[in-house]
């Protein structure tokens, strides 16, 4: 299978699309003449020109607002909120809009957009550039929430996304945008709301999504030297999210932690945590337990911002809290 | 301000028509009035006696296809647009035959076929969405307009801003209207508004504006005429501002503390529908006897609408859980998150 | 003891702040001339003027970022957000600037300012008018986010959080504007990050937070002719939160209902939930279960809005489903 | 555009230290690029060479007290007000010595006592919040003013508009300032915005604006003075636009493709320090030797900032966890939720 970069997949997956099916545009902040942001959509300015690929203001609230508008006249806008940070600006957009007016109208009108944007910590952004809001998203019945942590899940989601109806918050990472995958060649769609066992094991099962999958990875690999062999799952989707499989591999390991880039209270792991705990209760050793990013806004100073930061090393750690490993 | 216009550039049928619309939008308002009070309709309803010639002129000049949006004061631009009274009270109602099917309520009136795109409840909301419609309809080159009615008080709002700046640059179809009521709730222009004139907004987006007398129906038909040939043509959007009043309070929870009694019987002094009742008269387009007859048949068409909506069944339960989604989530774990949940 | 509504607890503790305090203030939407949408603050409008409960334009982002400033300044504002589901466009002057600038700017400004908004569901007002967004602020590290249910707690939590220097949401529940309760007379203040047991038992444990605790209450009522002593634990705060009391009474009741108006999924419950079973593993005859709201845009029509509603029924049958009762 | 001024109103020690501060910022900010190509510096980085005129114009009109406000691209902004370079450019790697103990980095410089009160990231966030600050100190009868930059593109966002009809309705002693360098990132204002005067979009406030060029310290520093006095005077709040460009990249990351070397090399003509100093020495308020002490000087001073930061101590680990409250929460699940948090 060909590699790419999960930067690469998503391009890629873009470019298949709006072949396909001459109603999608892209808009956003800097989506042509600057390149992207983060250089996902530059290329695409190039071939499809810059009424295909259109530069926004400054606008978070109203580009997310013009989008969903334009799903509802008819055409498959790609929105793109350069970081979600920003986002908190588009919440009104979207969940009071986005999401509501399918049903609010009575199925009389659907708004098939697509809101891409990244979040992620770990290059001593600051407070204000390095945050993670994807739980707001997943809270909200009306959308779909997807966070792809490889390239092969980043095309096949985006490319199922333009492929159905709903709002849906397509959430990439800053720190995923150069890693390298498989993806497969030809046509394909990821299904939405489904997770994958990125690595079986049967000692402890590890759950994440987007980059922390990596993270879950490299200490799954630390722990098999330790003679621990941890299962990770790949969420995949948040909204909707696959419980099943999760619960399948608990059922094998009896144990769990969630691993997740955001701040732990009122986040992602907590609706994860409290819905396995349940529906797992009697196959559980002990809680599930998670690691998170420390309860701050994340400071510039690279040390500091590195403390704050979930890594492999602490769910080793944490794993010896729990005496998996001693 | 604009000054009236020849009734004569309309034929007398359309003339009567625009007449018995006023009528028959204020005569939906009382009998909502009276219902609401009876308990029967519920939610906040915000009611449009005293602005009828608005939405009448506005809907006048846009051909079908074309779409119209608004907010949550929405019960005249739907009628006007051509709603189903009957359909607009049974959503009053909450009934499933009401124009979305009991989902929406008052302040969420649509009706997709007759071009009526939505009352929206979050203030300024409408105007990105209707900016983004527009620009759909320019993409897919339907030579269709978008007119999007806003209030005095929206045009302070982000999205005013953010949405008439982009609705330039991308050259959309779109008419912003605003209808200048006075105030937002109980906040008056010159406590919302740095600038009182609210059309002088619209030169900061380069868009050309027109602030017209919104209690005469012609006054807004003829403005609405050319922002719309206008904006149809491809040169962009355009902007009208209607000078007007709502008669009754903001809201029906509103206790209407902010203003005097007599800026109120002011006002109503230039009722929009007396006002044109008596122009067709002079002019001749109809009798007093047909106004009288046209009096008749909106009272009977709402009486009509009320039986209606009292007759209709409720939704059933099960409508709770439908169109969430368009694409319905294969849930795996659906058994699980859902036992009140979206698979019901 | 004085019996007051929940809402004249809240002028009342305002007026007197205000009296104390010279730099404290009131601005938002219809707070002076139309008298406040839920009338809280119109009779202060009459008392103070209206340089002193100041209207705004419609405007949430931009009051919510002035109010903040004001806060820099060394005034104390309390910015009305009229509901929140409006609160939707403040979410960045919130979270990405009011929640910030003391970290982010190390220390050297502080902004206390207030935001009072109201949630809550069941007046038919459809799918944007009957959120409850509590869980979104209650995930931010600088916020502080109370959420009392009742007259007395709705003033001394008011008071307290005009006399410390962070910023706060304050979100009041629009279905208990009009409930009445026993209010300590003199000057009093509530801590802010404790909860309260409303009401003992040692059957079960039923934990909410807001107007929920009402439901609970009339739950636990009903469970008493059951022959069930539910005990009631009040939340209270969100950010921070007591769990020790609820674990406090987990240890004695061995199990656990939330009860919640909001969407269940990624919702306050969840990280009660979740830290709950964490921390009271071994004392949990069975999981932690949660009541909430149905994962639906709120309808308009009565029926079927109820029907989503969670209900003191909801409750009892969760309870059968348990096996906590027959 | 408002013509250049005279530059006698100012005294000659004024005059010089103008043209030393722009010269510190621009030796301050190819300091800053030559450490980020190393890696001593992260984050985010916007550097500010070109338009070293606005930062040094502004604070120039402005008095003890005054407080001054604006973005990310504030390296310049808060050198102009005071901010000691050494602590500037410890923030910058990092360090407890750092302007705000290397939590903020480049974006978020502050310096409460100098009046400098912060570098935002959010693009138009400070806007309103420059907004409140004027407004409090208006309420607390101070007497001063409050001045807030923003970039050309910021001007299309909805916290502009807010922001600046709220200042006007409530009187506010704020100055706004456009830097307007002709792009957003990559977004030229004629993609950003549908007029192509930002200055019209004040109008629209009923607030008096002026366009002046940004190259022009002195043109800078007399649109400011007038602005500063009306607006201290209780008369509301202005509006400046200067008309100025950045010689870099919008960030350190920027790849710059999306304006010509032409335009680039042209507006370096115009050097806003090269035309000051000449304009200095022309007139005899500085000779070439005091000019090329002045920039040894500067370059001595930024070497003595570089090597302060490079000493300085990174912050503790225990620092993650401070400032996060003024009133730190009691907790009394302090040690559950927070085996990583709170109050560790
Ligand atoms: C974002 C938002 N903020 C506040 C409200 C509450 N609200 C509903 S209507 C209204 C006044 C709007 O006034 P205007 O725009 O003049 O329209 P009018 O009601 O006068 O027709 C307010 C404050 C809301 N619905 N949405
Ligand atoms: C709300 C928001 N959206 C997007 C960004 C990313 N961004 C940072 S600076 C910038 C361009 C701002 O341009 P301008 O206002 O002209 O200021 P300049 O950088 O030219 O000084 C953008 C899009 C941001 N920081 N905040
Ligand atoms: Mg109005
Ligand atoms: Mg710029």
């Amino acid at each position: 299978m060909p590699v790419r970069t999960y930067l690469e997949a998503i391009t890629d997956a873009l470019r298949e699309e709006m072949n396909r099916d001459e109603r999608i545009f892209i808009m956003g902040e800097d989506v042509c003449a600057y390149g992207g942001s983060y250089a996902v959509t530059g290329r695409l300015c190039d071939e499809f020109g810059s009424e295909r690929v259109r530069d926004t203001p400054i606008a978070e609230g109203g580009i997310a607002g013009v989008a969903t508008g334009a799903a509802m006249g008819g055409m498959r806008p790609v929105c793109e909120i350069m970081t979600i940070n920003f986002a908190l600006l588009a919440m009104d957009a979207i969940i009071n809009h986005a999401a509501k007016v399918h049903y609010m109208f009575g199925g009389k009108v659907k708004a098939p957009v697509i809101f891409r944007t990244a979040g992620g910590a770990g290059a001593q952004l600051g407070a204000t550039h390095a945050q993670n809001f994807e739980v707001y998203f997943a809270h909200v019945p009306g959308l779909k929430v997807l966070t792809p942590a490889f390239p092969a899940d980043a095309k096949g989601l985006m490319k199922m996304s333009l492929r159905q109806d709903d709002p849906i918050l397509f959430i990439e990472s800053t720190g995923l945008y150069r890693t390298r995958g498989e993806v497969p060649e030809g046509d394909f769609t990821t299904p939405i709301g489904s997770a994958r066992v990125a690595r079986p094991g049967k000692d402890i099962t590890l759950i994440s999504y987007s980059r922390m999958v990596l993270v879950a990875m490299q200490a799954a690999e630390q722990l098999a030297k330790m003679g621990v062999e941890a299962e990770v799952v790949d969420l995949r989707s948040l909204r909707p999210w696959d419980a099943e499989t999760i619960i399948e591999s608990i059922k094998k390991t009896n144990r769990g932690v969630i691993i997740e880039e955001d701040w732990q209270s009122y986040g992602v792991g907590a609706e994860i945590a409290a819905t396995v705990m349940r529906e797992a209760f009697d196959y559980l050793d002990g809680p599930i337990e998670r690691v998170g990013l420390a309860e701050v806004p994340l400071p510039y100073a690279r040390d500091l911002e590195q403390a704050a930061m979930p890594k492999p090393q602490d769910v080793i750690n944490k794993l010896r809290e729990m005496r998996v490993i001693r | 301000m604009a000054a009236a216009t020849e009734i004569h550039t309309l034929s007398k049928a359309k003339l009567r028509d625009m007449l018995r619309q006023m009528m028959l939008i204020r005569e939906f308002e009382d009998k909502t009035a009276e219902w609401y009070a009876r308990g029967r309709i519920a939610g906040f309803v915000h009611l449009y006696n005293g602005q009828e010639a608005n939405a009448v002129g506005i809907a006048a000049a846009l051909e079908p296809g074309d779409v119209l949006m608004s907010h949550y004061r929405d019960h005249g631009h739907a009628i006007a647009k051509g709603a189903d009274v009957k359909a607009a009270m049974a959503e009053l109602f909450g009934k499933s035959t009401g124009l979305v099917h009991g989902k929406g309520g008052s302040m969420h009136f649509f009706d997709y076929d007759n071009g009526y795109w939505g009352g929206y409840a979050i203030v300024a909301g409408q105007i990105p969405l209707a900016v983004g419609v527009s620009f759909a309809f320019q993409q897919r080159k339907e030579g269709h307009v978008v007119a999007v009615i806003m209030g005095d008080a929206a045009t302070a709002n982000g999205y005013f801003h953010e949405s008439l700046n982009i609705a330039k640059l991308w050259n959309c179809p779109c008419i912003f209207i605003v209808e200048n009521n006075q105030y937002g709730m109980g906040t008056a222009v010159k406590t919302h508004s740095a600038v009182q004139d609210i059309s002088a907004k619209a030169a900061a987006y380069d868009i050309p504006a027109v602030r017209v007398d919104g209690m005469d129906v012609m006054a807004v038909y003829e403005a609405m005429k050319q922002a719309v040939e206008y904006s149809r043509s491809g040169q962009g959007p355009t902007f009208v501002e209607t000078v007007t009043y709502r008669y009754r309070g903001h809201s029906m929870a509103d206790p209407v503390r902010y203003r005097e009694k007599e800026e109120e019987e002011q006002w109503r002094h230039r009722d929009p529908i007396a006002l044109f009742r008596q122009r067709l008269i002079e002019e001749g387009v109809i009798s007093e006897r047909t106004a009288r007859k046209m009096e008749d048949d909106v009272r009977r068409e709402i009486e009509e609408a009320v039986r209606f909506a009292e007759a209709s069944a409720a939704p059933p339960l099960s409508a709770l859980y439908q169109d969430v989604y368009v694409d319905q989530p294969e849930m795996p774990n659906a058994a699980i998150l859902t036992k009140d949940g979206w698979t019901k």
